[in-house]
């Protein structure tokens, strides 16, 4: 049985317009999405700006309000039952894209690691600081850094404090958007080879959420391809970097700079073929509003918004 | 832009009715009616004074006073001053234009003071200039209005005798002339000049503040990349941009203006509306102060409203929307 | 869209620092600005003179009516003179400042701590919330304050200093609610609120104990400037005879005797001592709350 | 070099933090030729922007000192009367800020601002300025022109302000084009349009280019040379071939090393110990990036290092790179940071 | 040695006090009166003048003051209010004193050179009957016949009014009443001509009443700044001869400029604030004072009862219904130095209700309850008001607490320090006097729990304005609802009623009736007078003619009124 499994999700922002500022329209963040993730794998979600993935990754935690569509949990569906989701938000847990702003300036980093604990669990001070001391053992940190305040960090360090409340509850699934894209490429390594420890060592399951594909390849087992709120393209990494089956999904591989300077006239063609095919065949891939259509399987794992053929 | 002006109007509408509920019910809960102030006047006996109260419908439930009490006021009759017995209307009426026109040469005098010495200090921050300025906008925030038009009376009034000290014009002359009108001014100038060189420090911060934020902005940065020179620089983009909100300030300077008014015309005897509240507040005159009071916070809503309007007009930002 | 957190942390860490150890900044902004230094000193110095000198001074024997020393000029007795009751007026001056320090405070904290219950709320909850509790502060930005104030002084049956400050509170929070609101506004954006919540923190718990914090140097500023105008405005109320009963004395009353030209031109000691106690309480407070601004707002501090 | 389009020699830009001034650009000497792109590249602070910003004379009098020369064909900018130098600004050296949100004024309309690039630098007559900037939206890929010259800031999406703001730079041809990272704010889709666009650019009008970018991927496909930057100084500079096969400065192979490429999926990524140090708390003597790698002998760094030619226009600073070895594996995995 | 340099203090304050028997009355010329000339009158008041200027319909005081410029009673009165026949009409009163005849002269003619008709009189009472007329003057025409019924829609005339021919108007009024001839009849004409086709409701704010008043005054209307100030030109026709002056400018004037106005020469006549004199008198040098007394006393009044049925109901188990508490209440109290202290003698200790604005009424041998501590003492020591429990306050006859809460109005700059005063004193003779709701009251709410009877106010000060005609019995009457301590007293409404009988039309009479009221009063003690008024008018030296007795003859003729200089004296420095 899949961790979590989303079922046609539907997030619609209503748009207001007119005299009275009556819904005049919706903004579909997410229209349609479905997947699941397995229990220890890393899924991630990708797609361009706007594209509804940090809108999907807050709808499973419950910070947006659903339209449509079930998500269940560990077989026990979210949407319908509040008191199950406050249960699942223990086990559910996020990891934010900007470890400067997700940290609350003012407040010491025993705080900090410690609101998750003392939300949901009693404990002594003593007990509590043990924990915490614990938990930034486990991200790496030592724990005189328990009376310090995020600003005294680094990036890469304030991205494990970051963790490190995260994982405080022991969740099962970690939702991490963008986080590492606000960080320098050095710093950036240190925080995804983290986080492959740690996925290990405490068998976490991510939705790994990014725009930058290199960093997908690096990560995932499965990558899911979003287009104006819909999935256009889902598969494995290999499916999907190897094997690119729509338009979209190809000319965001083909996006991708090459960090060989040898390859540079070659990627140039590629990416201008890619660029010509994408122009041509647009209204091939997308409907008459420009939206993908429904998945269909190729393989076992990969599915693609292709065309119906005839 | 009209969808937004439009929906403001129609927020206007609870405001005023709100407005009105308030003021009618504070009237209720203030002592005296019209004719209290007979009391104590030997020719009017207590019955005829009963006879009144029945006749004005002073002895009606709440809701048929407020009823009365709002179509009344819609067809401009604000009732009976309760000291001076006239319609306050009619005291309203004469006062109002004196008002208008300090309130006029108020703004006109805050603007023609704020803008040079916000730009100057706003501009060249940090200068001599600026310091000096900033130190005008700080005493003149420390020093309340009243006891600062009270100082420039005695001195540009009294001691030196530049200004006339009381009055809106000086009698005999005919209406519409040239000398009344240079009359009318001389008598607005002291007061007008007391509220602004108070009223203007906030303006003058503002503005600073604005410019130096402004002076700061990125896209200052990318002008600058053009080529273009400092005047230029100044002159067409951060003035603009920073004088933006100052005209929605407008519409909230009325507001600040209208208190500023009670204070500086009874000071100066000057007569108009201000007046007549710090009056009727003295004499107690509970029925031309809610008159008033109405007045002042409709202005006051009005005011507002031409802000936002302003705003909208200038601003591409909320003008689409 | 990334922001540009993205490609400037190194500046965001440096806002950072600078909301963390806000009471560093201030103090760092006040020594360096000789003038509010001097203002902070001259304000301690009042307040402790005042709250001092106020414990040996015997306020039912100031306030006694003395027929035969109406308009005493200053002399070794009467330091500053009488007024036209006949009373010390250095005695009401220091009484009077006591009492006008004391409501400019009381009023501020009052009306302080509604506006930034307000504020918050407006701020964090947004949407629904934020535009009825906004179009309530709209509302009541429009009531002509003065004017009320002076209807709720004449019907209340007790005028006294706490009964004056519930009134002024009730119609002077609106200012540091949107104030408040606006920066509440921005710190929802913030990940970290979205954190607490992810991590089950009520909405209470993160408004008061989350949110509140990282405004704190605002609403310090905020209540300091605040401070600054309260105190004038009950000199104001005076001014217009709404002050309290003369046997409570305020530095309002005092300085509205001025009215009468007679103690105008003549008495100068009765108004004028008062009169230069407002202005240099305003002024230094102001001072005060302009360095703290400029610490709390970095494109405004000084070189 | 003595003809080169841009020659910078020994530059130093320093901020005023408290009371002390501090160097954010810290002795860099570099030139650019006319038809190339020179690429900066550096983490977050390293003092990219703030060379950039020199070169335009972008930074305020009164908290900012530069020492040295900047050279735009054989004129000293840096002493350039502000007349002069605006003549230059716009004209012929034009400028891609990093921030599309913030760069354009929001109260103005998009035309009239690319408009008065055109304005401040040419005397000709009102339509043909306004045809102009329709021609120019065209060539940044903007497809409806007409409309977006009407248009205000707000309405439009990051990537077009990005091109706007770019449309706006090279509006009058520049010769010398300095990129403060264009495309970070950017989808990869958008990128590539952008970047080819940059390289058109190069090719029609020959103009020499500095793309500053943090983004190795960007430099490998765009840069001819590259110069790597670190805590102020340029610690190597060379083509591009060089420094993405023959890299020599410990930090570049360190930075080469930490991104994440087809053949390190799923495996560690290299990892540069520690942080760049704060402005104030720079190193100022001896190898600046000596704390960082601490497993390299103390006596490897030079004292005051020097930029060393290794081969024909490939320059690299501190001898310490002779002795840079990545450390085991194992143990690099989780950097545990200094702080 | 202290205490000896404190009493020659006081003595030397004493020194220069004031009385306004100091005061002349008029003001002569002090030279050669020019030909013509332009002379400025201040209107002191903190506010501008209302504007509605017609006597039939003016409500405040100030238009009253404007009016008077251009406009006159058409009966003149004495210095007792007394009408005579030196007016713009003269009459004869019928046998049964109910019936008046009076003739205009000739030559009283409108401004604009209309006659004043018996029958504009006439159109006067009409107005004031009218059921839209919007003031409350009509009160003042009720005591003619007929004039109820009118009002009330019963006849479509006043039965008591009777137009004899163009100039003689003959009315009957209800009862003979020597109050009728005290200032007692509606003596103000309304031109017909001008509002006879005009309705009642419309006058009051037509352009006629506003913007161009008319009367048959001594000066002609030339332009009003409404509010503000208004220019006369003289008017050469009127009916007591052609004015001196050619034009006067009367201007309001703030109090707190008056002074400066005075010495620049600004205006040449105002009514000086008196508490400004003392510190002024010296840099005035250019400006002669003048002083009278006010029709207006101030008192400290007990309540006593409750307003029930329309009539006053005394309650004998009040807590000041013991005369003698009243009696210590007011030994308790030094009025002289208040009188002297607070207002430089400008006003001073009252003595009884009748106040001397009423020479031939006023009871100078009545010396009222004079300060007297011990005596006050002594009296709440006899009548068993002894502290019991030894915190110096006295208790009551039965030894319970006594508070006595005393409810005084503000307004004015000394109200506050005189109550504490008060209380001051009270407290030196062992009560214990509180301030209702430890504050003063404002007018309206002053009046307001003055009229609802408040329990919780067991005294108050307050003040009356005395009316023309001397008649007590609105203000003490046991029908009067302004009768606010709700005393009553047979023998009182006894002796008000002889006060305005038919045989009080001999002076002498009456005069003795109120003496023995007077005599009551102070016995009685419902309320005792603190203080008596005075009102002061600064002219400057060039003025001549200038008499504020009323019923003077200069008072009442304007006409003579000149300046003995083309510009006005300014104050050396
Ligand atoms: N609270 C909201 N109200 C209205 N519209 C919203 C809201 N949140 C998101 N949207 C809209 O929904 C769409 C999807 O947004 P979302 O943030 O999920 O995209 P994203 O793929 O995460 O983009 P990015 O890469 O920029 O983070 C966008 O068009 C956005 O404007
Ligand atoms: N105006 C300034 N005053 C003080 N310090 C500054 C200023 N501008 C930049 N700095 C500092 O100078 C250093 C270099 O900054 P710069 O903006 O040039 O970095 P960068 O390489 O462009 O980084 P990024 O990739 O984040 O844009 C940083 O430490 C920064 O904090
Ligand atoms: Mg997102
Ligand atoms: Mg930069």
């Amino acid at each position: 049985m899949a961790l979590l499994k989303v079922e046609d999700l539907k997030v619609h922002f209503p748009m207001r317009g007119g005299l009275f500022r009556r819904i005049v329209d919706h903004v579909k963040a997410v229209d349609g999405v479905s997947f699941s993730i397995e229990q220890g794998q890393t899924y991630g979600l990708v797609g361009e700006s706007g594209s509804g993935k940090t809108t999907t990754g807050r709808s499973i935690i419950g910070l947006n309000t659903i339209t449509s569509g079930e998500i269940l949990f560990e077989g026990t569906n979210l949407t319908a039952d509040k008191k199950k989701r406050l249960d699942a938000r223990r086990d559910i847990q996020v990891i934010f894209q900007d470890p400067y702003s997700s940290l609350n300036p003012k407040k010491r980093v025993l705080d900090i690691v410690a609101e998750p604990l003392r939300n949901f669990e009693k404990l002594s001070k003593k007990e509590e600081e043990y924990q915490v001391q614990e938990l930034l053992a486990q991200v790496g940190l030592s724990s005189e850094n328990m009376y310090k305040y995020p600003h005294e960090f680094s990036g890469g360090q304030r991205q494990r404090i970051g963790i490190a409340r995260a994982i405080a509850l022991k969740p099962k699934l970690i939702i991490a958007d963008e986080p590492v894209s606000a960080l320098d490429v050095s710093v950036q390594a240190q925080v995804l080879n983290f986080m492959q420890e740690i996925q290990k060592e405490l068998k976490l399951t991510y939705l790994f959420i990014s725009h930058d594909l290199g960093i997908i390849r690096h990560m995932c087992d499965r990558i899911g391809i979003m287009y104006k709120g819909r999935y256009v393209e889902e598969g494995t990494s290999k499916d999907i970097f190897e094997n690119p089956q729509h338009i979209y999904t190809k000319r965001l591989v083909a996006a991708i700079p090459d960090i060989d300077p040898r390859n540079r006239e070659k990627q140039q063609m590629f990416r201008q073929a890619i660029k010509e095919e994408y122009e041509q065949s647009y209204s091939k891939y997308f409907n008459e509003k420009g939206l993908a259509y429904d998945l269909s399987p190729l393989s076992n794992t990969h599915l693609a918004a292709l065309p119906e053929k005839g | 832009m009209w969808n937004f002006i439009v929906r403001r109007f129609i927020i206007m509408i609870p405001q005023i009715f709100l407005l009105s509920i308030i003021v009618f019910i504070m009237a209720q809960f203030m002592p005296g009616d019209p004719l209290s102030g007979l009391i104590g006047d030997p020719d009017v006996p207590q019955e005829v004074i009963e006879e009144r109260r029945e006749e004005l419908g002073l002895n009606n439930a709440w809701y048929i006073q407020y009823r009365d009490w709002i179509f009344n006021a819609l067809q401009g009759d604000l009732g009976k001053s309760f000291t001076q017995k006239v319609p306050v209307v009619d005291l309203i009426e004469s006062r109002f234009w004196n008002t208008f026109w300090l309130a006029v040469l108020s703004i006109f005098l805050i603007y023609v003071i704020a803008i040079p010495l916000g730009i100057i200090s706003g501009r060249w921050s940090d200068t001599w200039g600026d310091r000096l300025i900033t130190g005008y906008t700080y005493v003149g925030y420390a020093a309340p209005l009243f006891i600062f038009g009270l100082v420039m009376l005695f001195v540009f009034g009294f001691q030196l005798g530049w200004f006339p000290t009381g009055g809106s014009v000086t009698p005999g002359l005919e209406p519409g002339s040239f000398e009344y009108f240079l009359s009318k001014v001389n008598h607005m100038l002291l007061p007008a000049l007391s509220i602004a060189l108070i009223g203007t420090v906030s303006t003058v911060q503002y503005l600073r503040s604005e410019i130096i934020d402004t002076k700061q902005k990125d896209f200052v940065r990318t002008v600058r990349a053009k080529g273009a020179p400092e005047s230029r620089i100044y002159n067409k983009h951060i003035f603009r941009n920073s004088m933006l909100p100052l005209a929605a300030l407008i519409g909230f300077e009325i507001t600040t203006l209208l208190s500023g008014t009670i204070f500086i015309e009874s000071i100066f005897s000057f007569p108009g509306m201000g007046q007549l509240f710090f009056q009727s507040i003295v004499t107690r005159d509970y029925s031309s102060v809610t008159a008033l009071v109405l007045l002042f916070g409709v202005t006051a809503i009005i005011g507002a409203l031409v802000a936002d309007i302003i705003l909208s007009v200038v601003d591409p930002r909320i003008r689409i929307k | 869209m990334p922001d540009r957190e993205v490609s400037h942390h190194t500046n965001a860490s440096k806002k950072v620092k600078k909301s963390y150890s806000s009471w560093r900044v201030f103090w760092r902004e006040i020594v360096k600005d000789k003038i509010a230094l001097i203002s902070l000193i001259f304000l301690l110095l009042i307040s402790l003179g005042v709250y001092g000198i106020s414990l040996f001074l015997d306020q039912d024997e100031i306030v006694t009516v003395d027929l035969f020393a109406i308009y005493e000029a200053p002399s070794s007795e009467y330091w500053l003179g009488t007024d036209y009751g006949g009373r010390d007026v250095f005695g009401q001056l220091i009484i009077g400042t006591r009492n006008s320090l004391s409501i400019g405070l009381l009023v501020t904290l009052l009306s302080g701590v509604i506006g930034v219950i307000v504020g918050i709320s407006a701020g964090y909850f947004g949407g629904m919330i934020d535009n009825i509790l906004m179009r309530i502060v709209d509302f009541f930005e429009i009531l002509p304050f003065l004017m009320l104030v002076i209807v709720f002084v004449a019907i209340v049956p007790r005028y006294d200093i706490i009964t004056f400050s519930m009134i002024m509170m009730a119609f002077l929070w609106m200012n540091i609610a949107r104030i408040i609101r606006s920066k509440a506004l921005q710190e929802k954006q913030l990940d970290y609120v979205q954190a607490s919540r992810t991590l089950g923190t009520s909405h209470l718990k993160i408004m008061f104990s989350q949110v509140m914090p990282n405004v704190s140097s605002l609403i310090i500023v905020t209540m300091t400037l605040n401070l600054a105008g309260n105190i004038g405005l009950e000199s104001g109320l005076s001014f217009l005879g709404f002050g309290f009963p003369e046997s409570t004395p305020s530095l309002g009353t005092l300085v509205s005797y001025a009215r009468n030209p007679q103690v105008l031109e003549m008495r100068w000691w009765i108004w004028l001592p008062a009169a230069i106690l407002i202005f240099v309480l305003m002024l230094c407070i102001n001072n005060v709350g302009q360095a703290l601004k400029r610490a709390a707002d970095a494109r405004q501090r000084r070189g | 070099m003595e003809n080169s389009l841009l020659n910078i020699q020994n530059l130093s830009t320093s901020f005023r933090i408290e009371d002390d001034y501090y160097a954010a650009v810290d002795g860099v000497s570099l030139h650019v030729q006319k038809n190339e792109i020179l690429a900066i590249v550096g983490e977050s602070g390293s003092g990219k922007s703030a060379l950039a910003f020199s070169i335009m004379g972008l930074h305020g009098k009164e908290r900012t000192k530069i020492e040295g020369k900047i050279n735009y064909k054989g004129q000293d900018i840096v002493h350039m009367a502000p007349a002069k130098l605006n003549k230059l600004r716009g004209a012929e050296i034009g400028m891609i800020f990093q921030d599309p949100l913030t760069a354009l004024n929001p109260l103005m309309m998009i035309g009239a601002q690319i408009e008065e690039t055109i304005l401040l630098h040419k005397q000709i007559s009102k339509k043909a300025r306004k045809e102009k900037v329709i021609e120019l939206l065209n060539q940044v890929g903007i497809s409806s022109p007409q409309r977006v010259y009407e248009q205000f800031p707000y309405e439009l999406s990051g990537g077009m302000r990005q091109r706007v703001v770019i449309a706006m730079a090279i509006a009058n041809n520049p010769e010398l084009l300095i990129a403060d990272e264009p495309t970070t704010a950017l989808d990869v889709t958008i990128q590539s349009q952008i970047l080819d666009l940059l390289k058109k650019l190069k090719k029609e009008i020959g103009a020499g280019i500095i793309l500053i970018t943090h983004d190795l991927g960007v430099v490998a496909e765009m840069a001819d040379r590259v110069a790597v930057m670190y805590a102020g100084q340029i610690v190597e500079i060379a083509g591009v071939h060089a420094i993405f096969e023959n890299p020599k400065h410990p930090y570049t192979r360190s930075l080469l090393n930490s991104v994440p490429t087809a053949n390190v999926i799923k495996s560690k990524l290299h990892v540069i110990q520690g942080v760049v140090p704060s402005l104030q708390n720079l190193p100022r003597e001896g190898c600046r990036f000596k704390e960082r790698i601490p497993w390299i002998d103390e006596r490897a760094h030079e004292e005051s290092p020097e930029l060393h030619e290794v081969e024909p226009g490939h320059f690299v600073r501190c001898k310490c790179y002779e002795r840079f070895y990545f450390p085991n594996k194992e143990k690099e995995g989780i950097g545990h940071g200094t702080t | 040695n202290n205490e000896e340099g404190s009493t020659a203090e006081k003595e030397g304050k004493k020194d220069d006090l004031l009385s306004i028997d100091d005061f002349a009355s008029a003001k002569k010329a002090d030279g050669e009166i020019i030909d013509g000339g332009t002379l400025t009158y201040g209107l002191v008041s903190d506010t501008p003048f209302e504007g509605t200027l017609n006597f039939n319909f003016y409500q405040g005081t100030y238009d009253d003051e404007v009016i008077s410029w251009f406009d006159e009673s058409i009966l003149d009165a004495d210095e007792n209010y007394m009408y005579t026949q030196d007016g713009a009409a003269t009459f004869e009163v019928s046998e049964d004193k109910k019936t008046f005849t009076f003739t205009i002269r000739d030559n009283v003619n409108w401004h604009d050179g209309k006659p004043v008709t018996a029958e504009d009189w006439a159109f006067a009472f009409e107005v004031l009957g009218d059921p839209d007329y919007p003031g409350t003057r009509f009160a003042e025409a009720s005591n003619v016949q007929g004039f109820e019924d009118y009002r009330s829609g019963k006849a479509d005339s006043i039965s008591g009014l009777k137009i004899i021919d163009d100039k003689t108007l003959q009315i009957t009024f209800v009862e003979a009443n020597p109050s009728l001839l005290a200032s007692g009849i509606w003596t103000h004409p309304l031109p017909k001509h001008i509002f006879g086709d005009m309705k009642v409701a419309d006058m009051e704010s037509s352009p006629e009443i506003r913007e161009h008043p008319i009367g048959f005054g001594p000066f002609k209307v030339d332009s009003i700044v409404p509010g503000e100030s208004v220019v006369y030109k003289k008017n050469e026709d009127y009916w007591r001869g052609e004015p001196k002056l050619d034009e006067v400018i009367l201007k309001v004037v703030n109090p707190s400029v008056v002074t400066k106005s005075l010495q620049d020469g600004d205006v040449d006549i105002a009514v000086y604030p008196t508490d400004q004199y003392k510190d002024n008198v010296k840099a005035l040098s250019n400006v002669d004072f003048l002083g009278k007394i006010d029709l207006a006393y101030t008192y400290i009044g007990f309540k006593l009862g409750k307003w029930q049925d329309n009539k006053n109901v005394m309650d004998p188990n009040m807590k000041m219904s013991d005369v003698n508490l009243r009696k210590a209440m007011a030994h308790a109290v030094n009025n002289q130095d208040v009188g002297e202290q607070f207002y430089d003698g400008l006003r001073w200790a009252g003595t009884t209700v009748i106040p001397p604005s009423h020479p031939a009424f006023h009871d100078d041998s009545n010396p009222g309850l004079e300060y007297d501590p011990e005596q006050s003492k002594k009296i709440l020591d006899e009548n068993g008001y002894k502290d019991t429990n030894g915190d110096g306050l006295r208790e009551d006859k039965n030894g319970n607490e006594l508070v006595i809460n005393f409810a005084s109005m503000s307004g004015g700059d000394i109200a506050e320090p005189l109550a504490n005063y008060y209380i001051q004193k009270w407290k030196e003779v062992g009560l214990n006097v509180k301030l209702v709701d430890g504050r003063l009251l404002e007018f309206n709410s002053f009046y307001d729990r003055l009229e609802a009877d408040d329990k919780a106010i067991d005294i108050f000060q307050g003040a009356w304005g005395v009316g023309s005609d001397v008649d007590p019995t609105g203000l003490w009457g046991s029908a009067a609802a302004f009768n606010y301590t709700r005393w009553t007293n047979e023998e009182s409404d006894q002796l008000l009623a002889e006060g305005i009988s038919e045989k009080a039309f001999d002076e002498q009479y009456r005069s003795e009736v109120y003496e023995k009221w007077q005599k009551l009063m102070t016995e009685e003690i419902p309320a005792f007078p603190t203080l008596y008024r005075s009102e002061l008018t600064a002219v400057n030296k060039r003025v001549a003619n200038w008499d504020v007795k009323p019923g003077t003859k200069l008072f009442n003729d304007r006409s003579q009124l000149g300046v003995t200089a083309e510009k006005p004296e300014v104050a050396g420095q």
